[in-house]
């Protein structure tokens, strides 16, 4: 098997960070080669580099034999180097055509190109209509878009960032299909991913990066998960501990809860009924895009919705805004962190206001006392550890794993009766993933009932008492969350309906 | 090769002495354009800029500086609240004019009753005019998504003409002979608005330009509200997680916007201006755009940028009658102004760096 | 009061010529939102056109000289928003509003020696079986060549956004910019074109008053049309073909005033002067039900990190 | 000894093209008449009516100057604020009606220029529609719609006036408009009260349409469309009334004057207009020079039917300084 690219020394350095740090490594032929690392240890700035969008400070590429140096992404596809982002590049309100028009050089005219998608998504059984709207389709579908944009360049090397973390596991089943039928053929992949056992059942190779640092390589098949683990980490994981509580009386209710997406691409909320108690964790899983922005935005009252939809202890507040929710002791936690939970450019303190200020009686009569504010973001920085200069510093001058600690810590240590958290840990290293789950477990433990909105299985399993997945707006029967099986959960998770697409 | 690195958090420094240097840009290029016309440049710096201040007229100029200044501040300090948080009231123009015509009408309509409540009364009524105003493109806004730059700056030219309507017809001075134009309020003492302190230029609206000042301070910097306004501009989203009700948002901020620029209409129509006219509006409300963005939307900065913006006014005119500038020279040496402040804005939030050649 | 003293074939006619300019400068404008730069420079870069235009026609004696220089001088005013917008990555909105503060003076300047001259007078189109049909002879066949343009650029526009791949690649650049970057697009390069057409578009809109449609220069005489351009690109939901269909039912109304008067309707004269701009508010009401069009990254700053 | 100074306040453009040049270009006849040596020239222009323009003045008496003009009728009560603060320096106040010790008043008797405009338009349409774009519905405007539409009547009865108000005194696209307009709808003559060339450009385009000069002769459009014109000629005042400062002699007054003083003067009618009717409007000119003839003269009677003037009467200065009502045949209504 020959070599398709070497990468020597490549270094790449950011005002305070050196994102990559001389790593040199080689692709062979054909080869699925798995790219780990902990978040920000460097892994998207390599693939980048590769794909001519950040030119390297120092080190060389050579491809198929030849000197590589892409200056642009158009000169990378040129030589045979596809990607599929971890955030994609998709356009919402352009058809499925003209997205993949927009990711190839020449690209033939509409009908044949339309025809061409047809034919390669059935070959690589990832059905796709090339007149859709890319706005309407779902996470999945998004990704076949993406997937089948770099397929029908015929790439040497097929680049994908984090590819399954959207997928439900029958998703993941098909993807690894055409991942191994693409492989056959030849292509090269360079496979990102966070989730050990999917490398493990794919990849040929594995480099494994830590703060920028090449640290290791290894062959998935001959180590184990843990293995590569703690390679990754440099230490061993700790598991958060729970106790099991009985649950008390039911604190939070939905009842028939509907409402429309107030976003053009977004999905709506269809009859979702549950209850959850105190002391109690439900785990709700879901592929992104199926209704879990929507759901928080209904329960933290941005939505608002008939009156008895939602209730709090026994409350109708369905048509209650924000304030008087966090006031009755709903508390939430969105996804995003910049810009929704938190502003960018305001400082901690400030941010500590935007959801604290009453239930910390930072303010009287609307006028606000600075200095509470500022004890209150104190009080967070110091219990969840966040790694910040100080009170006065800006949200976006954070690292995202320390602002996830904040905006989590915030709620939090609000002693909320009821509290919903969509990813809690999303970009967060494991330590502090375990701290904020551990935390969660605790306030649970008091006697609150609690939420997790989350695309991480393995996460939701860890903190869930029930389990249940949502799926186009609507939500999956409820379950204990012990015993499931990977199987169920992936039905549960609408994996059906991908299925009889796939084989249609 | 030139490019912009974000900071990891603005700085705030910088922001205090970006407008200044953006004013000392402009005095450069400024100096440029008036040598291109033939005028000595630093002559016209110093007649536009020292002269009024410290020359041998300051005496005369310096009150005028306030009643120059006064309604700029006013009405900037109302359109600063939007525009911090992201709502583009650019019909000012139109909020003053309908504040001066509520408030003269309430004036004339009394007319010649002597009491000492007319005044607070027509206050009331030139707030409540701007105010009016301005609820048409929020409410439009609030109920139909309707785009409020356009609406609002529609008004503008809807209001003109009514102004002209009222000029001529409704409240023409009955003693005019059919010449266009009210009666003179300054010569009806319960509806003039005098000077506070005389021989100042300091009248009651520039008395309220500067409470408006400070309420805008403890507004933005110790209250909820102004905490949303900032929020909403910074975040958005965040802003309506954080319990903001964008709507009411929009009615309050466009609605003290209208209002304090229907003040500065009545307090310009009841004092320095005295009548209403068919050209009563000068163009205070676009203006005051430039100002609340030269006084980077803070309230105190706004107050410095509206003394600041009645300079180059009154200094420009002294430059046309004494060394015979054009006008248009100063409206280009003001739009210069208003480009380099915002171009140097950009040093706040990023940082500029200089790599040699391209990097591999 | 005589209604039947307003013929109908020639209000469409000057209908026509009065929605040329508004038009032109629109359908700029569009190409410029379409990219996701909202710029309310159009009245500023209207005047400017129309003032370079003059200068350039009155000195050469060539109205097709003037236009070119009127859409010159309108490009290059917006390379000043340009640089503000996407170098030193200021605020659209006041950047915009700076534009037209700046080129109303600008404009004032260059054409203080320009008052009161008289433009060479330019040709009109002129099929002689055409333009002597009964009505559409006077509704279609009988205009300047500039009317002409402006449906030529409606349909052009149209069509670029449609079915071609640099219409699709500017329209990406407008949704998504971050998507558009990661693709390999250069998304300032492609902003500051469009920019750029916005710009020479407005020039030609504006050297279209200075030249055909008053013909003459006087300070300020664009008179918020500009504004107007900026109002028919929300209310025709970013689509080609209904800007047309805007700019028409807003000449239509400023004619149709004026013939009102004229004819000696009873409606007082200053509320019919309101009439376009209330027409247009209510108008912009109507179709903010419908933001379909509207790119998903319009007035959003965009900044690469490297 | 020191020059005299002599400050302007303008309310446009110094190169508008219409009134504000006019003035400017008087005031630099004036400078050239009393000579450069004896008076100098200070001025400012664009200048909007209300306090800006008494700041203007202010800064102008400040500085020395000695008899200030006032150009334009919205500077009146600025005007007179000032002249309260400065004894010692004269005013001039164009176009209003307010005076006091050491400020004056004057204007122009325009409609005595209209009536001469009239009696031509009234021969020279063939389609008997004359459109008139009217500025500003202040009397000054409705009086010269009477006198023209008088005189038109006069010479053609079945001559008919389209008026629209454009409230405002130049705005050349709108008037373009105007213009247009109205030879849509029939009229082959374009009477205009606003100050730019535009209207006559229409007019050149359309063929077959005449108009005239305003504020200036507009001479570049003769000899068709421009047939005559009214000009504003305000330099014999401005050099008598700088001259009566320099002697000593300057009085308050308020003075109206017209076509006697040359303060109102006819420009050249063009050879489009056949002699016979030359003849007659030159005629008419004659009279009013010299003070044989007023436009304004009996029997007439308002819009309504109502008499105004019986057989003879002439109309007072009075009733014409704040005319706001049609004479009888004019339709439609004056906005107010
Ligand atoms: N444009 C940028 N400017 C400054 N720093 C950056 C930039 N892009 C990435 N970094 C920093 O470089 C480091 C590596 O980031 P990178 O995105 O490559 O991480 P990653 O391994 O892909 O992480 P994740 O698992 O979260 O995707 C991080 O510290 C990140 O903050
Ligand atoms: N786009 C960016 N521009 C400038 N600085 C950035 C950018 N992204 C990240 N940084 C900086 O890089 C540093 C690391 O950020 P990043 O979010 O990648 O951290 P991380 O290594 O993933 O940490 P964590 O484990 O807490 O998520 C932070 O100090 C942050 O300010
Ligand atoms: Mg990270
Ligand atoms: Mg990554």
């Amino acid at each position: 098997m020959g070599t398709l690219l070497e990468i020597v020394g490549l270094t790449k350095a950011y005002p305070g960070v050196v994102a990559n740090d001389d790593v040199s490594f080689n692709i062979g032929d054909g080869e699925v080669h798995a790219l780990l690392g902990e978040n920000g240890a460097g892994k998207s700035t390599l693939v980048k580099m590769i794909y001519g969008l950040v030119k390297p400070d120092q080190g060389e590429m050579v491809f198929g034999g030849t000197v590589y140096e892409p200056s642009e992404p158009q000169e990378a596809r040129a030589r045979g180097v596809a990607m599929v982002f971890q955030h994609f590049s998709l356009f919402d309100a352009l058809n499925v055509a003209e997205n993949v028009a927009l990711g190839m050089a020449e690209p033939p005219k509409t009908g044949e190109l339309a025809e061409k998608i047809r034919s390669v998504s059935e070959q690589y059984g990832l059905p796709l209509d090339p007149w859709r709207l890319v706005g309407d389709l779902s996470a999945g579908e998004r990704q076949r878009v993406e997937i089948i944009r770099c397929l029908l360049q015929d790439p040497k090397l097929l680049i994908m960032d984090e590819p399954t973390s959207v997928l439900t596991p029958q998703e993941v089943e098909i993807l690894f299909a055409t991942l191994r039928k693409l492989k056959a053929e030849g292509t090269s992949i360079l496979y990102i991913s966070h989730k050990l056992e999917e490398i493990r059942s794919l990849c040929d190779e594995a480099t494994i990066l830590r703060l920028g640092k090449k640290v290791g390589t290894c062959t998935p098949r001959e180590v184990t998960a843990a293995q590569m683990a703690e390679m990754m980490v440099g230490s061993e994981l700790h598991r958060p501990e729970r106790e099991a509580a009985t649950p008390g009386e039911v604190r939070l209710a939905l009842k028939d809860l509907s409402v429309p997406s107030p976003s053009q691409f977004g999905t709506s909320l269809k009859n979702i009924t549950l209850e959850v108690r105190a002391g109690e964790v439900l785990g709700l899983a879901g592929v992104a895009g199926n209704g879990q922005d929507e759901l928080l935005a209904a329960l933290s009252g941005e939505i608002l919705s008939a009156s008895g939809m939602v209730s709090l202890d026994g409350t109708a507040i369905g048509n209650k805004g924000p304030a008087e929710r966090r006031r009755r002791g709903l508390l939430t936690g969105p996804e995003e962190r910049l810009g929704h939970a938190a502003a960018p450019n305001m400082t901690l303190t400030e941010n500590a206001l935007l959801t604290g200020a009453e239930r910390e009686g930072m303010m009287s009569s609307g006028f606000l006392k600075w200095g509470k504010a500022r004890d209150f973001a104190a009080a967070i920085i110091e219990r969840f550890d966040v790694r910040t200069p100080g009170t006065e510093t800006a949200a976006r001058a954070l690292s995202g794993g320390n602002l996830q600690k904040f905006v989590i810590g915030r709620e939090v240590m609000q002693r909320p009766e009821v509290l919903v958290v969509n990813q809690p840990t999303w970009g967060v290293d494991a330590a502090a993933a375990a701290t904020i789950r551990q935390a969660i477990l605790d306030l649970a433990a008091g006697g609150a009932a609690v939420v997790v909105i989350s695309q991480d299985l393995d996460e939701l399993m860890e903190v869930s008492d029930n389990f249940a997945a949502l799926n186009e707006g609507r939500l999956s029967e409820i379950k204990p969350a012990k015993g499931l099986s990977m199987e169920e959960i992936g039905l549960m998770m609408g994996g059906v309906h991908g299925m009889e697409v796939a084989h249609a | 090769m030139i490019y912009l690195e974000k900071r990891p958090q603005p700085a705030k420094a910088l922001s205090y002495f970006t407008p200044v240097l953006a004013v000392l840009i402009t005095m450069v290029a400024g100096g440029l354009l008036f040598a291109v016309l033939g005028k000595n440049p630093v002559e016209a710096i110093r007649t536009i800029f020292w002269d009024p201040v410290f020359g041998e007229f300051a005496f005369y100029y310096r009150p005028q500086l306030l009643v120059k200044g006064g309604p700029l501040i006013l009405i900037a300090l109302g359109l600063s609240l939007g525009f911090k948080a992201g709502i583009w009231n650019i019909g000012a123009e139109g909020q003053y004019i309908m504040g001066a015509v509520a408030g003269a009408g309430v004036a004339l309509a009394l007319y010649p009753l002597e009491a000492w409540w007319i005044f607070p009364l027509m206050i009331i009524a030139g707030a409540l005019g701007g105010w009016a105003w301005a609820m048409i493109p929020a409410l439009l806004k609030v109920k139909f998504g309707t785009n409020e730059i356009l609406v609002s700056l529609m008004l503008v030219y809807v209001a003109e003409n009514f102004l002209k309507a009222m000029a001529i017809g409704a409240m023409k001075n009955p003693e005019g002979f059919g010449f266009p134009g009210s009666r003179n309020l300054q010569q009806y003492p319960s509806a003039h608005n005098t000077e506070v302190i005389a021989g100042s230029g300091m009248h009651w609206g520039v008395a309220a330009a500067f409470i408006a000042a400070i309420m805008g301070y403890i507004l933005l910097n110790r209250h909820m509200l102004g905490f949303q306004i900032r929020l909403t501009g910074e975040a958005p989203r965040a802003a309506r997680f954080s319990g903001v009700n964008p709507g009411r948002l929009v009615l309050f901020c466009m609605g003290t916007a209208g209002a304090l620029a229907g003040l500065a209409g009545m307090f310009e129509v009841a004092g320095p201006a005295g009548q209403i006219t068919t050209g009563f509006n000068v163009g205070y409300g676009f203006t005051a755009i430039i100002v609340a963005f030269l006084g980077r939307l803070h309230p105190f900065g706004i107050v410095l940028a509206g003394l600041l913006m009645a300079l180059t006014y009154i200094g420009g005119e002294a430059a046309q009658s004494t060394m015979q500038l054009p006008a248009a020279a100063i409206q280009v040496f003001q739009g210069m102004l208003l480009f380099f402040l915002l171009a140097v804005d950009v040093l706040t939030n990023y940082r500029i760096r200089i790599t040699l050649g391209e990097a591999a | 009061m005589d209604i039947s003293a307003i013929n109908p074939a020639l209000l469409l006619a000057s209908l026509m010529v009065a929605s040329t300019a508004v038009l032109i400068a629109a359908i700029g404008e569009l190409i410029v939102e379409k990219a996701g730069v909202l710029n309310l420079g159009v009245e500023g870069m209207m005047i400017t056109g129309a003032i370079c235009g003059f200068i350039v026609a009155v000195t050469t004696g060539s109205p097709l000289l003037g236009f070119v220089a009127a859409a010159f001088g309108g490009a290059v005013l917006s390379i000043l928003f340009a640089v503000l917008t996407q170098f030193a990555l200021a605020n659209q909105v006041a950047s915009g509003l700076a534009l037209t503060l700046f080129g109303l003076g600008l404009s004032a300047l260059m054409g203080q020696s320009y008052v009161g001259i008289k433009p060479p007078s330019s040709a009109k189109l002129d099929l002689p079986v055409l333009s002597d049909l009964p009505f559409f002879g006077k509704v279609l066949f009988s205009h300047d060549l500039m009317v002409y343009f402006g449906l030529a650029l409606v349909a052009a526009t149209w069509a670029f956004l449609k079915y071609s791949r640099a219409g699709l690649i500017l329209k990406a650049v407008g949704e998504n910019h971050d998507a558009a970057h990661a693709l390999g697009y250069k998304v300032i390069r492609i902003r500051i074109m469009a920019i750029m057409f916005g710009g020479a578009c407005a020039g030609l809109g504006g050297a279209y008053i200075s030249l055909i449609r008053v013909p003459q220069w006087t300070e300020g005489m664009t008179g918020g049309v500009g504004w107007i351009a900026l109002a028919l690109v929300v209310f025709a939901s970013w689509k080609p073909w209904r800007v047309l269909l805007g700019a028409w039912l807003f000449g239509g109304v400023t004619v149709l005033q004026l013939n009102l008067q004229a004819a000696g309707i009873a409606i007082p004269a200053e509320y019919l002067s309101m009439s376009p701009y209330l027409i247009t508010i209510l108008v912009l009401v109507i179709m903010s039900f419908d933001r379909s069009g509207a790119p998903a990254s319009l007035g959003r700053t965009f900044h690469a990190s490297q | 000894q020191d020059k005299t100074k002599v400050g302007f306040v303008y309310v446009g453009p110094i190169n508008d093209g219409g009134w504000t040049q006019h003035h400017h270009e008087s005031a630099l006849k004036m400078v050239e008449a009393i000579g450069e040596d004896k008076v100098e020239l200070v001025y400012q222009e664009n200048v909007p009516e209300g306090p800006d323009s008494e700041r203007a003045m202010t800064q102008m008496a400040l500085q020395g100057a000695d008899i200030i003009f006032s150009t334009s009728f919205g500077y009146m009560d600025p005007t007179l604020n000032v002249a309260g603060k400065f004894p010692d320096v004269k005013f001039e106040h164009a176009t209003g009606y307010k005076t006091a010790d050491n400020m004056s008043a004057y204007s122009a008797r325009f409609y005595e220029g209209r009536a001469v405009q009239g009696t031509i338009a009234g021969h020279m349409t063939k389609s008997n529609i004359i459109g008139y774009i009217a500025s500003v519905p202040i009397p000054e405007v409705v009086r010269g719609i009477n006198s023209a539409y008088l005189h038109a009547k006069k010479v053609n009865p079945d001559v008919e006036f389209k008026i629209i108000w454009l409230y405002t005194w130049m705005d050349p696209a709108k008037e373009a408009d105007a213009a247009k307009t109205l030879i849509d709808q029939g009229a082959d003559v374009i009477l205009q009260h606003t100050d730019s060339t535009a209207p006559l450009a229409a007019a050149k385009e359309a063929g077959g349409v005449i108009g005239f000069g305003q504020a200036g002769d507009m001479a570049e459009y003769g000899p068709s469309p421009r047939v005559s014109s009214i000009i504003d000629n305000w330099e014999p005042y401005y050099t008598s009334r700088v001259e009566a400062v320099m002697d000593g002699t300057w009085e308050s007054h308020s003075v109206w004057e017209g076509i006697d003083t040359g303060m109102v003067g006819i420009g050249e009618i063009s050879d489009v207009v056949p002699e016979d009717v030359k003849a007659e409007a030159l005629a008419i000119k004659d009279a009013i020079a010299a003070g044989e003839y007023h436009p304004f003269t009996g029997p007439i009677n308002k819009q309504d039917g109502t008499p105004w003037l019986a057989e003879g009467e002439v109309a007072d200065d009075g009733t014409l300084a704040g005319m706001m009502f049609y004479v009888e045949g004019i339709e439609g209504s004056v906005p107010q």
